[in-house]
């Protein structure tokens, strides 16, 4: 395998948490609704992802259990700030502690003090036959686990949703100007409700996939500010899916080349590399990013009676 | 209160009415909206519903459209008692209505914004095209020509009004509600939505239209109700009223109709002789107060939106600049007022200079400016009237001691505002959002007058407003150019320009391209300027 | 009269009158903070009866380890001041509708200039050594938000996710500053060496407050009243009430907005000067804590009310220190907390519907 | 050492037993560093049959705070379990001299406390044998070293490795690489993952929960690389590639130290060792003559024939 090939392989194993969490992200804020609980839930989707897997047998049950409880508080944050118009932020912060608190909670009762904590096994590769034997391209990209192809098709799955569907034409519109939607008889509020669920869930798996692709077990700590960077990615990627998928690329790319930069023997403080990507990103906006736009409606509530929430 | 309309009432109830709203109640907190309002729309008929501000037509029509849930009452449609819990529900039983402020995303296409909200199927992908060819036929077919293909945020008002009406029809409406439809139009806009008011109606649907302006309502509708006060105060057939009577049904009070009679019969009859404002006329020997030269502004996307403009105001004259919507007007505006940078040119107010300063000094320097969207640019929503008042002097020395806000003297003058102007408001406490357009006006207005400006730019001042309102505009416009001010008035109501103005200067695309002077004004001469299709030497 | 109106439920407005508070209205939010904090122990006291742990022992241990000894009142007050700090540095940009979600990397680079002088300067005495101190953490805290407000202003970058990516950066500074340049050997963590001695605040009292706190507490009120009061406070208010209004009637909004987020920024950096010179004398990693996160929270339960978050940040000290109790003498473990603190914000927002709805149906 | 633990004094309740408070750093679910110091106290409190409280996941910034609520609760002993309170331990010392602190440290202090026992935990000694383990068995003379910060501690340990490769005469040199964090698994393993492309083959981990990561890396792939662990046993994380673990135990440190705390002696130095706390296991998935050379190491290091330098100094 080149070193090429390996870095890359890297960096596409590196993007699924980004590509899932800020996708996530997007979900529900084109529908309006700004979750900022990204780090807990991908600390609770890594907790149950692992207990489930490991108690019930299997990674799917696993990952189908943490995509079902992240959705459960996705859909909690929709619900009180569609039925209730509870401020977005706060209640994203509140779910943010309770999640992450429930995470470490349950690894402590399910498992307790023990010097040999027990594991799961980690995803295999799943090779594509034909694609995978493409030079470079086909072991970066076709040599990968499930949880890999997952994240590109659901990247794949949103565009379509969002661009070329009906649905997502309504979803839209819920983000932009909520009032214009619903005077033509679309749902807000369970458009909103569902897109929030959906979203959470998707960051759940992207905890979940953690502990199935990095360690077999949960450790806290494991999500290590990859889900505010979530957020960072969602602004980075202009809302839109498929600038998304390119954002986690850049992002996974210099979270990898950073570390590479150091294996390489380069005399630089290795501080100052890690803020690398961070400085990267910023500079990138600074010279292509004319175009982030966020949707119009993010992270306000809609009430039908008012006169001010227009 | 019992009104002598009564009688006609029965005269104009059709057998079985198309639509019949009965006892509709409908309270904000402690504020009734409604309160207790019957209608009735006949078939084929366009139904004019008039009323001053916040009479509650707005409300009415927001309950039959399923957006309010009304607290007591009952819908009938067809005969059947239907019940309306939101919008689905209305579009469903045929419902269709183009609010006040256009309910659009501004960011889709209007194929886009047409079929939101439909079932159209999904997979493979939602065919857009074949629905664009759809509508592009519904709008030739009501003369409501629209590029299906366009982003609605680069519209004119005109063409997004359509949009909203199209809208309406691609779901098959069988009532269309139009809430205030013309008071973003132009003449030529104003006869083509009549135009295609009728075409709608002769295929059999009903219109309900609701308007301030007693002149449209006597020109396309066929039976009007009149609101007053969250009231249903009485319903005529047109043949068989004034706009007289209709001004007095609305004001509810005769001494104010008296009042307001030049805003009810503008630009139906020739001018009415103005008493009490004599010495405006001697305007043309008074001295140049502001002179502009050469105003060159670019517009939001960074095109140049205005081209070369030069003009004069002397002290006391009201110079009107008549066009339709988008052709430069909103910059042109916001470049005289300091709001928006020149790209070149010179503003001189009293022959002091002030191009390029920063809008503070323009507005220290005695520049005015009442903008056109009072609710995007004039306020602070949640904020109360006082702080509202206080926008714009902040730093001046009127509201200071020291470093800080003197709140207590900004309270006393808003309080004093609320009196002169007649700011109708619980108390100077109120957040200005939950204010009626007219009130919201009349507070932009006591704050640009509060100023005591040396210029004052109004922009469309009487959009959206009722016949008091617009009256109390007009008045106090004059008495700012009686006190010696230099006022341009920005409009496309020529009604309104031909009434206040001693001069009228023509835009089209950013150019001036004419000029006329009191007593040689002529609308459909005008109108042709507008449009761009007379040059004048 | 009629009597026939239908009990509709009329939803809420949406939360953010913030018409100065009136007696009843400040009654009744006082109210719904108690309940909320009533509710939010009861339902984490049934789980943390679940887990067998036994709840009032628990509750005991927060309510009284702020107030039973002098030491946690100390404790307490010192806790307070970076939340205050940092809970008005997300408030100020807030007035202005910006949202400064990098308090945690002004804090560090505050903090690490502060560390900075106090290094190298050592020796002067502590007339100029402690304001030198305290200056260089405001300057920096201000330079570093004023990277994130350029940013927006001149390249429209949203502030949210500048300001989070800029915490990320901080980290890497103290680190390396930590562990590099003026690392402590002997600290077994990123820590630097002691700042001299002329660079720390004072200590008062019994047990030993520092001044900080003082300071805090002058620097809060000096923001409220510019908030409430001053011109500058009025503008911020109305760029965040309406931004193009205010720009129409002659308030540059860009820098009202550059302004306040610089302003925050000063304040978290206060913030990271006042935990060097006051409570660590060094520099550590890890000193924000998660201040960030808490502050954030202060600013909204606040509402925005730039009188209300001196208050409110006790309230949350004091759950702070008492957190770690609960897990001492109760043996409640300590992830606890977070689901404490999570339940009080859910029953704060909670019972402000429900007041709305009582407070509505008793008109 | 000759003391056995607990073997001397098991004082009945009430009679003067120990009231022991213990502060850590993460949670004691890690089955890492926490755990150990978990399990040493809860060992302490059968033992010694004493009162025990801990705190976890206690901020350095938080630890004097924390530290000082136990003293306000009357503990008789703290023990703070890590090195980065170190500072915080014997500023409170100093303040409190009715109180007994056992401290972590990684090096002998230069002052002594009255009421301080100082617990040295002497990493540098079991990377030697690593170092031995890694000449011997590295094929490519690469070897990476994967640490979280850049702490004194952890470049005593790179030296340690140094110095047993210039002891066994071989010319295989080391890569030190931090990820920024001892329990970050994610950035460990892609860091692993890229030391292994660069060639190294053995990889000697200096992480806490970041470890499980560094396994990942190679767990399933066929390369011929050995990874070794510090604090615990790892092997069931990766059997093929783990070779071995730098093993640490607290109990009977612990266990000690209070012994001789109730015998009145209130301050004192306890360095960790192949006697005490440190052993080195047994290594796996190597050449029985390598394991042998490490066996052989660590009797070295006991007898005194190897002094393992404790080198403090930064890489370059
Ligand atoms: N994040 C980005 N990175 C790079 N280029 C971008 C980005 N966002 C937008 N662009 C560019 O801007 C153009 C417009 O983007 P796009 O078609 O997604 O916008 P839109 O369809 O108007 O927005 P939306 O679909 O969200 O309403 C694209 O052609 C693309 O080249
Ligand atoms: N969403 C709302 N919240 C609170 N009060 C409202 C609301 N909508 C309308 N009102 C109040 O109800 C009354 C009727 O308002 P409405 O908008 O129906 O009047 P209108 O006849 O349409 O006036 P206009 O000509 O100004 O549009 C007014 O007093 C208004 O302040
Ligand atoms: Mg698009
Ligand atoms: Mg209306």
């Amino acid at each position: 395998m080149t070193e090429v090939t390996s870095f890359l392989q890297l960096v596409v194993t590196a993007m699924v948490p980004f590509i899932l969490a800020a996708q996530g992200t997007m979900l529900a804020g084109r529908a309006g609704v700004f979750n900022v609980a990204q780090e807990g839930l991908m600390m609770l989707g890594a907790s149950v992802g692992f207990l489930v897997s490991l108690k019930f047998g299997g990674n799917l049950v696993g990952l189908v259990v943490a995509a079902l409880v992240g959705g459960f508080f996705g859909w909690f944050l929709g619900w009180v700030t569609t039925r209730f118009r509870l401020d977005q932020f706060v209640i994203g912060l509140a779910l943010f502690f309770a999640a992450t608190g429930v995470a470490s909670l349950l690894y402590k009762v399910v498992i307790g003090v023990t010097l040999q904590p027990p594991l799961i096994p980690t995803l295999d590769d799943v090779s594509i036959p034909l694609l995978s034997s493409i030079p470079v391209l086909g072991p970066v990209l076709f040599q990968q686990s499930a949880m890999v192809y997952l994240a590109f098709v659901v990247s794949g799955l949103l565009y379509w949703l969002l661009y070329r569907t009906n649905h997502g034409l309504k979803l839209r519109s819920v983000g932009e100007n909520p009032k214009a939607a619903d005077s033509l008889g679309v749902n807000v509020a369970r458009t909103r409700i569902w897109c929030s669920a959906a979203g959470a869930a998707l960051m759940a798996l992207a905890g979940a996939y953690l502990p199935m692709t990095y360690t077999g077990t949960y450790t806290e700590g494991m999500v290590a500010g990859r889900g505010w960077l979530a957020i960072a990615l969602a602004f980075f990627g202009g809302w839109r899916p498929q600038y998304i998928l390119l954002g986690s690329a850049f992002f996974a790319g210099m979270e990898v080349l950073a570390l590479r930069v150091q294996v390489g023997g380069l005399d630089v403080p290795h501080q100052f590399i890690s803020m690398l990507p961070y400085v990267a990103t910023l500079l990138v906006m600074m010279f292509a990013l004319r175009f982030a736009r966020i949707p119009a409606f993010l992270g306000r509530n809609y009430d039908r009676e008012s006169r001010t929430s227009h | 209160m019992t009104d002598s309309t009564d009688s006609i009432d029965s005269a104009v109830r059709a057998p079985r009415p198309l639509l019949h709203m009965d006892g509709i109640r409908k309270t904000f907190g402690p504020v009734v909206a409604l309160d207790g309002v019957d209608l009735t729309v006949g078939r084929n008929e366009v139904h004019g519903l008039l009323g001053g501000n916040g009479a509650g037509k707005t409300t009415l029509m927001n309950v039959l459209y399923g957006l309010y849930r009304p607290d007591a009452g009952t819908v009938t449609l067809d005969g059947a008692e239907v019940v309306i819990r939101d919008p689905r529900d209305a579009i469903a039983h045929g419902i269709g209505m183009v609010h006040q402020n256009f309910l659009q995303v501004d960011t889709y296409s209007v194929t886009e914004n047409i079929v939101l909200g439909t079932d159209l199927p999904s997979w493979p992908a939602i065919n857009l095209r074949g629905e664009a060819e759809r509508i592009a036929e519904l709008s030739t077919r009501f003369g409501l020509t629209v590029d299906p293909g366009a982003t609605v945020a680069d519209l004119s008002v005109g063409l997004r009004q359509r949009v909203e009406i199209l809208k309406a029809l691609y779901r098959g409406a069988k009532v269309l509600v139009l809430d205030e439809p013309t008071t973003n139009l132009t003449p030529q806009e104003v006869d083509s939505l009549f135009g295609s008011l009728r075409a709608i109606v002769d295929e059999g649907m009903s219109v309900v239209f609701i308007t301030h302006k007693i002149r449209e309502t006597m020109a396309v509708c066929d039976t009007l109700t009149v609101m007053r006060d969250g009231r249903r105060v009485g319903t005529v057939a047109r043949r068989a009223t004034t706009p007289t009577e209709l001004a007095g049904l609305m004001v509810g009070d005769d001494a104010m109709v008296s009042r307001v009679t030049e805003v009810v019969t503008a630009g139906m009859v020739a001018p009415v002789a103005r008493e009490g404002a004599p010495s405006t006329y001697a305007v043309s020997d008074a001295p140049e107060r502001v002179v502009v030269s050469g105003v060159v502004a670019r517009n939001d996307q960074g095109v140049a939106a205005t081209h070369d403009v030069s003009l004069s105001v002397r002290g006391g004259e009201v110079l009107g600049i008549a066009g339709v919507a988008g052709n430069g007007q909103v910059e042109l505006a916001e470049a005289l007022s300091g709001v928006r940078p020149m790209v070149s040119g010179a503003v001189s107010l009293d022959g002091k200079d002030l191009a390029g300063a920063p809008t503070a000094t323009w507005l220290d320097g005695g520049v005015a400016y009442v903008p056109e969207d009072r609710h995007r640019d004039g306020i602070l929503p949640s904020e109360s009237i006082v702080e509202n008042l206080v926008l714009g002097a902040q730093r001046g020395r009127r509201f200071r001691s020291g470093p800080f806000l003197d709140w207590r003297r900004a309270r006393q003058h808003a309080e004093a505002s609320i009196k002169a102007f007649s700011i109708k408001a619980p108390s100077a406490s109120t957040p200005a959002a939950q204010l009626s357009g007219g009130n919201i006006q009349r507070i932009i207005l006591a704050r640009a007058f509060s100023h005591e400006p040396g210029f004052l730019i109004l922009h469309n001042p009487t959009r959206g407003l009722d016949i008091p309102s617009t009256q109390f505009v007009y008045d106090r416009t004059r008495e700012a150019a009686a006190n010696g001010s230099a006022v341009l008035l920005i409009s496309e109501d020529l009604d309104e320009l031909t009434n206040l103005c001693d001069r009228i200067l023509v835009v089209y695309s950013g150019r001036i391209v004419g000029e006329r002077r009191r007593g040689e004004y002529d609308q459909y001469e005008i109108g042709h300027l507008m449009a761009g299709l007379e040059e004048s030497a | 009269m009629t009597t026939t109106t239908i009990p509709v439920q009329t939803p809420p407005k949406s939360g953010t009158g913030t018409s100065p508070g009136r007696g009843p209205a400040l009654a009744r939010q006082v109210a719904s903070y108690v309940v909320a904090v009533l509710m939010a122990f009861v339902v984490a006291g049934v789980v943390i009866a679940i887990l067998g742990h036994n709840p009032l022992d628990a509750y005991r241990a927060i309510v009284t380890t702020s107030f039973k000894s002098g030491f946690g009142f100390v404790e307490t007050m010192h806790k307070w001041v970076p939340l205050v700090l940092l809970a008005l540095a997300f408030t100020i940009p807030l007035a202005a509708g910006k949202y400064n979600i990098g308090g945690e990397g002004q804090l560090l680079v505050g903090a690490t200039a502060s560390t900075a002088a106090g290094i190298l300067l050592a020796d002067l005495p502590l007339p100029v050594l402690l304001p030198l101190v305290l200056v260089c953490g405001v300057l920096a805290g201000a330079v570093f938000a004023w990277i994130a407000a350029w940013l927006m202003d001149r390249f429209g970058i949203n502030e949210i996710l500048s300001t989070v990516l800029l915490n990320f950066v901080s980290f890497g500074i103290v680190d390396y500053v930590a562990s590099e340049v003026w690392s402590d050997p002997a600290a077994g963590h990123p820590t630097t060496i002691p700042i001299g001695d002329g660079g720390l605040l004072p200590l008062v009292g019994r047990p030993p407050m520092h001044l900080g706190v003082l300071l805090a507490v002058l620097v809060t009120a000096a923001v409220v009243v510019v908030m409430r009061r001053s011109v500058p406070g009025y503008e911020l208010r109305a760029v965040g009430a309406n931004a193009r209004a205010a720009q129409v009637h002659g308030i540059r909004i860009g820098r009202v907005a550059v302004g306040s987020l610089v302003v925050g920024g000063a304040l978290a950096g206060l913030a990271g000067a006042i935990e060097v010179a006051g409570v660590h004398g060094k520099l550590i990693e890890g000193m924000q804590s998660n201040y960030l996160l808490l502050g954030i929270i202060i600013g909204l339960i606040a509402r925005g009310n730039a009188l209300a978050v001196p208050f409110v940040a006790f309230g949350i000290a004091v759950l702070e220190v008492g957190s770690s109790a609960m897990q001492r003498s109760a043996g409640v473990p300590s992830e606890m907390v977070l689901i404490v603190e999570a339940l009080i914000l859910l029953f704060l927002l909670f019972s402000d519907v429900v007041g709305a709805r009582l407070g509505r149906s008793s008109r | 050492g000759s003391n056995e633990p607990g073997s001397s004094t098991t004082a009945g309740p009430g009679g003067g037993a120990p009231r022991i408070a213990a502060i850590f750093s993460g949670s004691a679910t890690d089955a890492d560093y926490n755990a150990l110091g978990l399990l040493a106290l809860q060992a302490a409190e059968k033992s010694q049959g004493a009162e025990t409280a801990h705190s976890e996941s206690v901020p350095v910034p938080d630890a004097e705070r924390v530290m000082k609520e136990y003293l306000a609760d009357g503990y008789t002993v703290i023990w703070s379990h890590g090195s980065q309170y170190f500072e915080a331990t014997s500023k409170l010392a100093k303040q409190n001299p009715d109180v007994t602190f056992i401290g972590e440290f990684d090096n002998k202090p230069k002052e002594s406390v009255p009421n301080l026992w100082v617990l040295d935990r002497n990493f540098h000694t079991a990377f030697y044998p690593l170092g031995i383990l890694a000449a011997a068995q590295s094929k490519s003379g690469k070897i990476g070293y994967v640490g979280g910060l850049s702490l004194p501690f952890s470049y005593s340990e790179v030296h340690a490795i140094n110095q047993a490769l210039k002891d066994s005469g071989s010319s295989a040199t080391v890569t030190p690489v931090w990820t920024g964090d001892f329990n970050d698994p994610t950035k460990a393993q892609q860091i692993t993952s890229q030391l292994v492309g660069q060639g190294n083959d053995v990889i000697i981990g200096s992480l806490n929960l970041g470890m499980v990561g560094a396994f990942q890396a190679l767990k399933g792939k066929t390369d011929n690389v050995i990874v070794t662990a510090k604090y615990t046993d790892k092997s069931q994380f990766d059997p093929q590639h783990y070779a071995t673990s730098a093993i640490y135990d607290f109990t009977k440190p612990l266990g000690d130290m209070l012994t001789k705390i109730k015998a009145g002696e209130r301050n004192g130095y306890y360095p960790l060792g192949f006697d005490a706390g440190v052993s080195i296991q047994t290594p796996k998935n190597v050449d029985p003559a390598v394991a042998a050379k490490v066996e052989q190491a660590v009797a070295d290091i006991r007898s005194g024939k190897v002094m393992v330098e404790k080198n403090l100094t930064p890489i370059k």
